[in-house]
């Protein structure tokens, strides 16, 4: 009996969900968005990509909406390659994307850093390269929690996506070339940590089931985006001691001090609303106001999700002059709109 | 020699499909214990659209072709060029080929072997497919001299105690690297499909010659 | 034992996490928000409220974030007043709101029709008349599940707030006086419906337990905004056939034909995110379709929300070329941008 | 005929809102059956802040004009304005009264009763807090010339029983009211709220008399 609990879901067939949910954004967003490509799978700007532009492409598994497709617009990204839930898109995905894009000045690839999408972007850049486009494969590595310092290269990307997109979706708006594009990039990504926190499951579409088993009463520290692991296992906490332990693992990874400035990005993933995304904040600007560092922005919504999984994550983005005047260029996709 | 005909192959690859696709549930289920709890879903997507496309009489390459077509096409994620890799390098050996004999078979087995760890940079003890896959390239050439039985028994056994392996080792690859003596004690999900393929295979290939 | 499980949410004591979320708030965007008065109740917009223009105060309970308060800033709310969680904030907490954006051209309060919110904003409508300020204290009557035609005005509000507010802060921002700016409210409640699905409890932080049972393979058609029942409890269906209901519910109730255009807000409330809402804003804008209705523009996302409730709503704003222009107008506040 | 004194009464209103918060867990759950699940909270923390700011030698007045201070400054929510009128209407009849005998009391809950229905624009029938309260008020006005025990019996009776009937009412007020036959059979929040504030007061006022 209990085997057949599955999550409820509003979905039809589950293996119809990635492309019913792109006719439902296309349909939603005509303004903004369009599909190029056989495959279906490219979600591309009507005002984005344009001759002499670094044409940026992001991407990654669904279920992590907003990201990657809410990010596609003018002033971010230029398409978004939509990969099945948790999967990686394939190298033929991310190449209906990358020729939509292609203005003749070279493409930059973003994307979270896990082996799937490493080796499917990797594909598509070989193949960019191999036609005489240039093409940068980049993965971002901003969750500390993932490996320890030293080595930063074999982190998870989690929400720090959103900082490190939006920086280099602004150094190409603003003319940049690929090499400028990918300076800005891989900046914005050394100075990004986050750390996250979950408090239940999510379950794919296809199982129904919740992907792994936590206590009534705890909680995982450091857990990743599609639920795997974090560093530990604890009881659940109360808002300022669980965000004391995030902040704890971003402060104790990043120099800050006294007269720097961050922009800060408290992140639900799915199911953990403002109200208590809010009280986490608090906690964070105080401690950032302890350390004498100044806030530029704050971010508090649901910006990189785990489906409906209850729990949250802090990024920090660490700003010098180029960084900040990056982010607040405008931008105006279905997730992010800066306004001018 | 015993050996069999390259073409009338794609049943073989159908069944191997119809393996994966029955397992799905329980491939997901391993992968959520230290991954992201997809693996099964991924895998079937994959060879359950392939086995759509291939016919019983297709060569062993051509079937083997169009599953790489459909992973790297279509599916993504990790398996997508991992397994992709694997099986359009095992095409490369095979192709051409009237008939296929153990060494062959071993050769061609190495090659896969090759692919995945060209692509992925992992090795055998960074608890992943591997450890599956690279036990069974090594009894098939420790074996193939003897012909196609001792092979296949040999073959069937490296994988599922590869596979079996990986539940003491820590992982040092994919999403699980991340969680150190956590990852110990949870058999791999890759590694578990990669058996279910080779066993498959070896038994589809066994029925074949007698 | 089983009682023991309580609901996990990351906060710290129940009875601070209004105070405090306010804080964290104001923290989070200080460049849009500041709090007035001695209840701290009172979410101002920094860049609001001025002489000569209507003062809009929207408000309710608290635990539908991001309304009310994320809708306070230039071009739409100049405050909100803030509730307990599914509370109506008290006639003192309003009137400090009332109190700062008072600009001598009057007040306009807005929100959703709950006997709370009514008997409180009204009190508060009172004073403000007492005290020489015209003032109109004015609930959303958007559900359509909550009472049949002909008694429209006991009806529910609920992410139809979302369009009326829109509206309210755009007519006052245009400088209408405040006959202007309720005849535009009006015409905005009047065109507006909706209709909601609950496939989950939320759980109040009080408490932490669902606040209503519903088996694991059901939902209930019509669900309010604070778990109150709706029309009819039913087992679990697809996205379309969800969706075709909703929209039937709707339709039914309202006047639309071919050439009309419309504004579509297919909300979540809580646990339900942008894959599964895709997938009902693609029905319904193939329903709209067939119709030959014409979608003006869409939103899709947490607009309107009940703490962690896994659901969803569909609202529909039938335009005319004013509401058309007012929807258009730019606002700046936490929760909607629109750029100029 | 029996009656107590005005001040001192203090005490008496702390016990009513002791009560109260007793209840929290269970007015929520009740609530929460057809309403949004939040009657106990509201009504604890209203009553709970009031207790902290009253005084055990307060007048009756004073002590109901607390807790109309905070229901309808802080609280919010239906309550504040329905039971801040209740209690602000009830310290109106009893300010400036040395002792307060039944009549008192009976004129005294009808105003309360009163100034419910002013604002709120319910009946009894509606299935709410006027359930308990208007058929309290009947009974006191009915009892009073007996004096103060048969008073308090009657009240106490006509709350509880008026409570009891609303089991079987169809909402007509309030959030309940858009679910048609689907509120009956369940009991009402507010009059139980309501009938947990009479019986109380009735119990407090009994044991002062003695
Ligand atoms: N670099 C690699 N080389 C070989 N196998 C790998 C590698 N990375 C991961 N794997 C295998 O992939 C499996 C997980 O596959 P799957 O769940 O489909 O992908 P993902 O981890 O992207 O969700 C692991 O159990 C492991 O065996
Ligand atoms: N207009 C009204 N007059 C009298 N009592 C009412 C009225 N509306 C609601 N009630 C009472 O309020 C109770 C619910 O109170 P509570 O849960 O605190 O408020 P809310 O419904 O706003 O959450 C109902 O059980 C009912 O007895
Ligand atoms: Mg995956
Ligand atoms: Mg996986
Ligand atoms: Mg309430
Ligand atoms: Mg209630």
């Amino acid at each position: 009996m209990t085997d057949d609990i599955r999550t409820k879901k509003l979905i039809n067939a589950p293996e119809d969900i990635i492309p019913e949910a792109i006719e439902g954004m296309l349909l939603a967003h005509p303004d903004m968005l369009k599909v190029e490509g056989a495959t279906k799978r490219a979600i591309v700007a009507k005002d984005g990509p344009r001759d002499g532009k670094v044409g940026v492409v992001v991407g990654g598994g669904s279920g992590h909406e907003p990201a990657f497709a809410g990010y596609v617009g003018r002033g971010l990204a230029d398409a978004a390659a939509v990969g099945n839930v948790f999967a990686s898109p394939s190298p033929e995905h991310i190449m209906d994307a990358a020729r939509a894009v292609d203005g003749g000045a070279g493409i930059m690839f973003l994307y979270g850093n896990y082996t799937g999408d490493v080796l499917n972007f990797d594909m598509a850049a070989e193949e960019c390269q191999g036609m005489g486009i240039p093409a940068c494969s980049f993965g971002v590595t901003d969750d500390v929690a993932s490996a320890p310092k030293g080595r930063e290269g074999e982190r998870r990307g989690i929400a720090g996506d959103f900082f490190v997109f939006k920086i280099a979706g602004a150094a190409a708006e603003a003319g940049r070339d690929l090499d400028g594009v990918i300076a800005a990039t891989k900046k914005a990504n050394d100075n990004t940590r986050s750390m996250g926190v979950a408090l239940s499951a999510c379950s794919l579409p296809q199982t129904g089931k919740p992907n792994f088993d936590i206590g009534h009463d705890e909680i995982e520290i450091g857990m990743g985006l599609h639920g795997e692991p974090g560093m530990r296992r604890g009881k659940l906490a109360t808002a300022d001691e669980v965000t004391t332990e995030l902040m704890a693992g971003i402060l104790g990874d990043m120099e800050l001090g006294s007269g720097d400035e961050v922009a800060v990005l408290v992140n639900g993933l799915g199911a953990t609303g403002p109200l208590e995304l809010y009280l986490l904040h608090r906690r964070a600007a105080k401690i950032l106001a302890e350390k004498g560092v100044k806030i530029h922005y704050s971010w508090v919504g649901e910006y990189c999700t785990s489906l409906e999984m209850a729990g949250a994550s802090i990024t920090l983005l660490k700003l010098d002059d180029d960084l900040k005047t990056l982010l607040d260029m405008p931008c105006k996709t279905p997730a992010l709109t800066v306004a001018g | 020699m015993a050996s069999f005909e390259n073409a009338g192959s794609g049943a073989m690859v159908r069944k191997v499909a119809a393996a994966v696709v029955e397992n799905r549930a329980w491939l997901s289920e391993i992968d959520g214990k230290i991954g992201d709890g997809d693996h099964g879903n991924n895998m079937a997507k994959g060879f359950g659209r392939a086995a759509e496309r291939i016919s019983d009489g297709d060569t062993l390459d051509a079937a083997f072709a169009t599953v790489t077509d459909v992973l790297m096409g279509e599916i993504g994620g990790s398996m997508g060029p991992l397994y992709g890799m694997f099986f359009s390098d095992m095409a490369d050996v095979v192709a051409g080929k009237e008939r296929i004999d153990a060494p062959t078979f071993a050769a061609m087995l190495a090659a896969g072997a090759e692919g995945v760890m060209a692509i992925g940079e992992a090795r055998p003890g960074d608890k992943c497919l591997l450890d599956a896959l690279c036990p069974a390239v090594t009894a098939a050439e420790e074996n193939a001299a003897k012909g196609f039985p001792e092979t296949l028994v040999a073959v069937r056994k490296a994988a599922e105690d590869g596979r079996d392996a990986t539940v003491d080792m820590i992982a040092q690859i994919g999403r699980a690297s991340r969680l150190g003596e956590r990852s110990r004690g949870v058999q791999d999900a890759g590694a578990t499909s990669c058996a279910l393929i080779l066993v498959t295979l070896a038994d589809a290939i066994e029925a074949r010659l007698s």
